[in-house]
């Protein structure tokens, strides 16, 4: 229980702090600075938007279909919270005399969980679009909910070569395959073994899933005002967003531990510094993934619906199956 | 240890309920769900069995069943989709002229 | 006895969803209802040692076809279903009739297969001797699903395709043959 | 080696006129129809009298087989006839008087239409006679038998507009047919039991047979049932209703064929199988107690008749009784011998009763009639002839064959004086009948209206039913008078031949037969000899012989005297008569109703079962009804079926559900069982 306790609180720190950091880096990328008035270097922004959130007035627009108007952002954010249990940070510790891997559940069929409840999570997009009984909202839940749909599939699919090569679907043995280097320097992460352009079909599908800025039309303020969670106030609305960046960080673990070689890294120093290294490597890689999201969302335009749909399907899903057949292809000549 | 008749009393239900439901409901796609609510309770019958038997084979019948759901799924909807566009309505009783 | 537990839950939680399905008006609530009883099953299979298949289960029905479903209901947004009348017959003979076939049917199925009980995770081997099974054993029916889900797509597409232009077919049939 | 005699050729010649007429009569005149029907007749006769003149040197029977007709295995039947002194007898017979009759009726029908038609049937007739008389085995024998049939029901239906005409032809031919009807199963059994139909087979083989033993019941039956055929044929008792209505058809027809021939093949069959009756007491009893019937059951009703030829035609029944009784009692030749009187004087009486007929006419009812001896002396005297000889005057044929029949009656084995004495009264009720016409016809005033002086109307003391109505054609010429002399011939000649030909004598005629019906075949059982033996006896009775002889004369004298008295000397006489009797006379009047009787006993009812049972029962009810209901429920059943495809999606889902329940639970069912 103590590690769901930790690992909540540590993924809400950081949900808050990656809001801020994204607010910081893009402000950086528009030329401006970001947060800075809340504390030093606005390190207390979120603090100050959490609190701002909890007191606005929670407002509930009529004809809307109560229930699920209310449902909607909670399913959002249980399936958001829920998939981070699976994902091992690191290696086997021993805190205070108990050995346990550091990781809530270990299912030997982890990543398909992991998928799943990703999918689940359309769930909440969708209810909400619908349930908020206005025409912007319905058409974002509907956009939403068809993105994530088909980017799933690809999603999944560049997941698989990696499984090919690891051989199980439990996050565990897909990172300790990863350890070990190439010709003494380069690490044997999947990233650099064989599976790069997989990572880059992982990383579109994964800004798809999450809504984010290239593909960010549900939200898109141009047309739909907010999309799905405009009609959504206050605590809803933090919802949402908590939701939203929740499943940012989770695809980000999911990225490092599938591609990025997990809590693998030079080991150094002593026991002490070298039982927490992993973890230390593990949130570096996170870190640098998060990064390279905001960098993302501070430079590109976002897509036209149909362009999205297009790349999604006439794309992504066919370069997908490509790698798909040669990891196999390759896999099966070299066992 | 669950004896084996409790999961296929359990798939019996559902598939009863999914019966009732294809036999009163008037909303075509709540019929529709109502099938997908009866292959549910075959899958889980099919699972039970091959648990008890040992055999991996039941388990992938349940992946065909799910091929073939998603496949009736998907042509259902689309037809539902057009009867909506050209019948205005869901309801089951006033879409009985066989021209659509 | 966990197990049992963990069982009568998730059974009694599908059950109420697929009754819930029955009795609810509104499609997107049976939808959803649906969507429950499918996580439970799935949790069901997990019981049964079968986590590939749950997994599946959640991924393809909970996560594709629900999404389908909902995704249609929200498209078409019909209204709530009328409740009939329903007609004193069908109350009177429906209701006790289907009872009764359960009954039947459960006690046929409790008093004849005492046989096996099973165990938590009885089912033997990881994913991938499921995989190995599918593609030596199986090939030939998954290589038939295969086209089978590929014309679904194709038909799927042509029934919905853009309104405009089976409108124009339908609405002015003599214009364009005269 | 027989020389052949070509005996084929007698029947073939009547044929060929027969169809010349037939098919080309309509565009032959008159003249020439006339004259290819008596060529080819008169053909025939005379080949019987070259056969007959060379008759003595032939070895008999002669038999010629000119083609064979049906050979199944070992049954064989084939085209073949048969020449022995019976079947002489009976082939100069028809040949003579049917040459006569001929003649006779060129004058008769001259102004009738369908002048052709009547002689083409007529040489049918006599095809078929001679057929059914020359045939050498059952078989071709029932064919002459059939086609006679079939010509008597032609000629009597010749003027087939008229109603009663076309009935009574009908009535004919359907009696004749009970008759035949008989006569084939008596065929069928021949074949089952004796594998063959000829003649000589068949008789060999009964007289082989131990007499009285196993066979008795087999011939009995055989007998009784050709005795039915013979009935059906010669009009005997229960069969005899349509020889009175035959008298439709023009008389000469009635000469033809009611008196001479075809009535007569009935008498012609039983003697041709006497070898049967021989060996069947019981038929022969049958046979002489119809015989007996019938002669005094038509002579009552005779008595009483006011049409002419109603008169003769039961006088012909009763007369073929005496035949009957002959053969009863084993006196074949008797038998044979009355056959060729009757044949004779019944056939003059017939064609005279046509010149009278012709004379006044066409009234046939002797009450409109009368003092008709100054106007047509050569038909009276001709009549007055054929009267004495009918009635068994000592001079006359009829006496000497009516004798021997009941000399034969008393003293035969079989015969009991009951037969005789019946016979007795009979032809004491003959002569008087026939004296009664005698007397109503040619003396008194004349009572028609045709007659130049008397033209009152008279009405007759006698009641009586008028009986037919006037020949259709009226014939002109206001006043009674003489028959042409083409009629008067065959009257004259038929007068002579029935005035002499009993002097032929019962003996030697007896004689005569014997090798045919007695001696044939060397097998005949002893006892049979005997029976041959035992007729000559009589000599020596010569005494009892002369007195029944005796007796039947005072009888005819009685007949006539009563007649006389009656009709001559006091004509009140009768109605008083008439009165005193009341209900007897009545049912004597009207035939005993026998009609009415058998209209009710069968064709009521064969009508009415047909129409109620088989039509509206089994056609209508079972046949149709099945058909209809069969449509009518297939149509239901689709009905019912057409409810299912109503189109409302929700009850295609409840037959669903309800067909894989109904599938579960059969899964269930057999699993648990």
């Amino acid at each position: 229980m103590i590690k769901i306790a930790i690992a909540l609180g540590v993924l809400l720190t950081a949900v808050a702090y990656t809001v801020w950091l994204e607010r910081k880096v893009v402000g950086h990328i528009q030329n401006r600075w970001g947060p800075t008035r809340v504390g030093p270097f606005g390190l207390l922004q979120p603090l100050a938007d959490g609190v701002k959130f909890i007191f606005k007035e929670d407002l509930i627009p009529p004809h809307v279909y109560k229930p699920l108007f209310i449902a909607a952002p909670m399913i959002a954010l249980i399936f958001a919270l829920t998939s981070i249990s699976l994902i091992p940070v690191g290696n086997w510790i021993t805190v205070f005399g108990i050995h346990t891997p550091l990781e809530i559940v270990d299912v030997n069929i982890g990543l398909l969980v992991v998928l799943g409840i990703t999918s689940l999570g359309v769930y909440g997009v969708a209810l909400a679009g619908w349930s908020s009984n206005s025409k912007y909202s319905l058409l974002g839940g509907l956009r939403a909910s068809a993105q994530m749909v088909s980017y799933e599939i690809s999603l999944g699919l560049s997941l698989v070569g990696v499984l090919i090569m690891a051989g199980s679907f439990s996050l565990r043995d897909i990172v300790d395959a990863q350890g070990g280097t190439f010709w003494g320097f380069i690490p044997r992460w999947n990233i650099f073994h064989g599976q790069f352009v997989a990572f880059f079909i992982y990383l579109m599908a994964a800004y798809a899933e999450t809504n984010r800025i290239p593909f960010d039309l549900p939200e898109a303020e141009t047309e739909l005002v907010a999309g799905y969670h405009t009609e959504y106030s206050a605590m809803k609305f933090a919802m949402f967003f908590m939701a939203e960046y929740a499943n940012m960080i989770t695809v980000a673990c999911l990225a490092t531990l599938l591609f990025l070689g997990g809590w693998h890294g030079p080991l150094f120093g002593p026991p002490v510094l070298q039982a927490i290294l992993p973890v230390f490597w593990f949130v570096a890689k996170i870190f640098a993934f998060l990064f390279l999201y905001i960098w993302v969302r501070g430079t590109l335009p976002r897509f036209r619906y149909d362009q999205l749909m297009a790349f999604g399907w006439k794309f992504l899903l066919p370069l997908a199956i490509a790698n798909l057949v040669i990891t196999a292809l390759v896999v099966a000549l070299s066992a | 240890m669950v004896p084996l008749s409790y999961y296929l009393v359990l798939s019996g239900i559902l598939f009863a309920c999914g019966v009732t439901g294809f036999l009163i409901k008037r909303n075509i796609i709540t019929v529709f769900m109502s099938i997908e609510l009866m292959l549910n309770g075959v899958n889980l019958s099919f699972v039970a069995f091959a648990a008890q038997w040992h055999a991996l084979s039941g388990q992938v019948f349940v992946f065909f069943v799910m091929v073939v759901a998603a496949a009736e799924t998907a042509v259902g909807l689309a037809i539902i989709i057009a009867v909506y566009r050209t019948r205005e309505t869901l309801n089951v009783d006033r879409v009985n002229l066989l021209k659509l | 006895m966990l197990h049992l537990l963990v069982f009568s839950v998730f059974g009694l939680v599908c059950v109420a969803g697929a009754v819930n399905l029955l009795v609810q008006r509104h499609p997107i609530n049976s939808a959803l209802s649906l969507v429950v009883v499918m996580g439970s099953l799935a949790v069901e299979y997990l019981l049964l040692g079968a986590e590939f298949v749950a997994a599946v289960q959640v991924i393809v029905y909970a996560g594709a076809i629900m999404v389908l479903f909902v995704f249609v209901i929200m498209l078409l947004n019909a209204g709530v279903e009328d409740r009939s009348k329903g007609s004193r017959v069908a109350m009177l003979f429906g209701v006790p009739g289907v009872l009764i076939g359960s009954v039947l049917v459960a006690w046929v199925l409790v008093a004849r297969s005492g046989t096996g009980n099973v165990a938590v995770g009885a089912l033997p081997g990881p994913p991938k001797v499921i995989g190995w099974l599918l593609f030596h054993d199986f090939l030939l029916p998954f290589e038939v699903t295969s086209v089978l889900v590929l014309i679904a797509i194709m038909g799927a597409v042509v029934l919905a395709n853009h309104p405009g232009s089976a409108q124009q077919r339908s609405t002015q049939p003599d214009k364009r043959e005269g | 080696m027989t020389p052949n005699l070509y005996l084929w050729l007698i029947p073939v010649l009547p044929l060929v006129g027969a169809t010349v007429n037939g098919l080309f009569g309509k565009r032959f005149s008159r003249q020439t129809v006339l004259a290819i029907a008596l060529g080819f007749c008169g053909a025939a006769f005379v080949m019987a009298l070259w056969i007959a003149a060379q008759f003595s040197s032939l070895a008999l029977p002669h038999v010629e087989k000119l083609a064979s007709w049906i050979r199944a295995g070992d049954f064989q039947v084939d085209f073949a006839f048969y020449l022995d002194q019976l079947s002489l007898v009976m082939l100069l017979v028809v040949t003579g008087v049917g040459f006569l009759i001929h003649i006779y009726s060129v004058g008769y029908m001259w102004e009738e239409g369908g002048f052709y038609r009547f002689f083409c049937y007529l040489n049918l007739f006599m095809f078929f006679m001679l057929t059914l008389v020359l045939a050498s085995n059952y078989l071709l024998m029932f064919v002459g038998w059939e086609g006679v049939g079939l010509a008597s029901y032609l000629l009597v239906g010749f003027w087939f507009t008229k109603d009663s005409a076309a009935s009574a032809g009908k009535k004919a031919f359907i009696v004749n047919r009970i008759g035949d009807f008989g006569f084939l199963i008596a065929l069928f059994l021949m074949i089952k039991h004796f594998g063959s139909l000829n003649f000589a087979q068949v008789f060999r083989i009964v007289s082989g047979m131990p007499a009285e033993t196993a066979g008795a019941g087999l011939l009995t039956a055989i007998g009784l049932l050709l005795m039915v055929g013979a009935a059906g044929k010669s009009a005997q008792l229960p069969l005899y209703v349509w020889l009175p209505d035959a008298m439709e058809g023009p008389t000469p027809v009635s000469a033809l064929i009611h008196a001479a021939t075809m009535v007569t093949a009935g008498v012609y069959m039983v003697a041709r199988s006497h070898v049967v009756f021989d060996r069947a007491p019981q038929a022969l009893m049958v046979v002489a107690i119809i015989g007996t019937l019938t002669a005094l059951f038509a002579a009552t009703i005779g008595v009483c008749q006011t049409d002419i030829k109603k008169v003769l035609a039961y006088s012909t029944i009763s007369q073929l009784g005496y035949m009957f009784i002959a053969c009863g009692v084993a006196a074949y030749s008797a038998g044979v011998f009355h056959l060729m009187t009757h044949a004779f004087f019944k056939g003059l009486l017939f064609l005279a009763a046509g010149s009278v007929i012709h004379a006044v006419g066409g009234e046939q009812d002797m009450r409109r009639m009368g003092g008709l001896r100054h106007y047509i002396p050569w038909t009276f005297w001709t009549m007055t002839a054929a009267t004495f000889a009918i009635a068994g005057f000592p001079p006359f044929a009829g006496f000497f064959s009516k004798d021997a029949i009941l000399w034969k009656a008393f003293s035969s084995p079989y015969g009991s004086w009951v037969y005789w004495a019946i016979g007795v009264f009979t032809a004491f009720l003959t002569s008087f009948y026939m004296f009664r016409l005698w007397f109503l016809t040619f003396f008194g005033e004349y009572r028609g209206e045709r007659a130049p002086g008397h033209g009152e109307d008279h009405l007759q003391v006698v009641g009586g039913s008028r009986a037919g109505a006037p020949a259709p054609h009226e014939h002109g010429r206001g006043s009674i008078h003489e028959s042409p002399k083409i009629m008067l011939i065959p009257l004259v000649i038929l007068a002579v031949l029935s005035v002499c030909g009993g002097w032929v004598g019962a003996d030697r005629f007896d004689k005569f037969l014997s090798p045919a019906l007695h001696g044939g075949s060397t097998a005949y059982s002893q006892e049979d000899v005997a029976a041959a033996t035992a007729t000559p006896e009589p000599k020596q009775q010569g005494g009892s012989e002369s007195l029944l002889t005796g007796i039947s004369v005072l009888a005819a004298a009685s007949g006539l005297f009563l007649a006389w008295l009656l009709y001559q000397r006091r004509p009140q006489l009768p109605r008083e008569i008439a009165h005193a009797l009341g209900g007897f006379y009545e049912a004597v009047v009207h035939k005993y109703y026998v009609d009415e009787i058998y209209a009710a006993v069968f064709v009521k009812p064969l009508i009415d079962g047909s129409t109620r049972i088989l039509w509206q029962g089994v056609d209508r009810d079972v046949i149709d009804a099945t058909l209809d209901n069969s449509a009518e429920g297939a149509r239901e059943v689709s009905d019912a079926m057409r409810q299912m495809q109503s189109g409302n999606l929700r009850s295609y889902a409840g037959w669903i559900a309800a067909g894989a329940a109904v599938v579960i639970a059969y899964m269930i069912w057999t699993g648990t069982r």
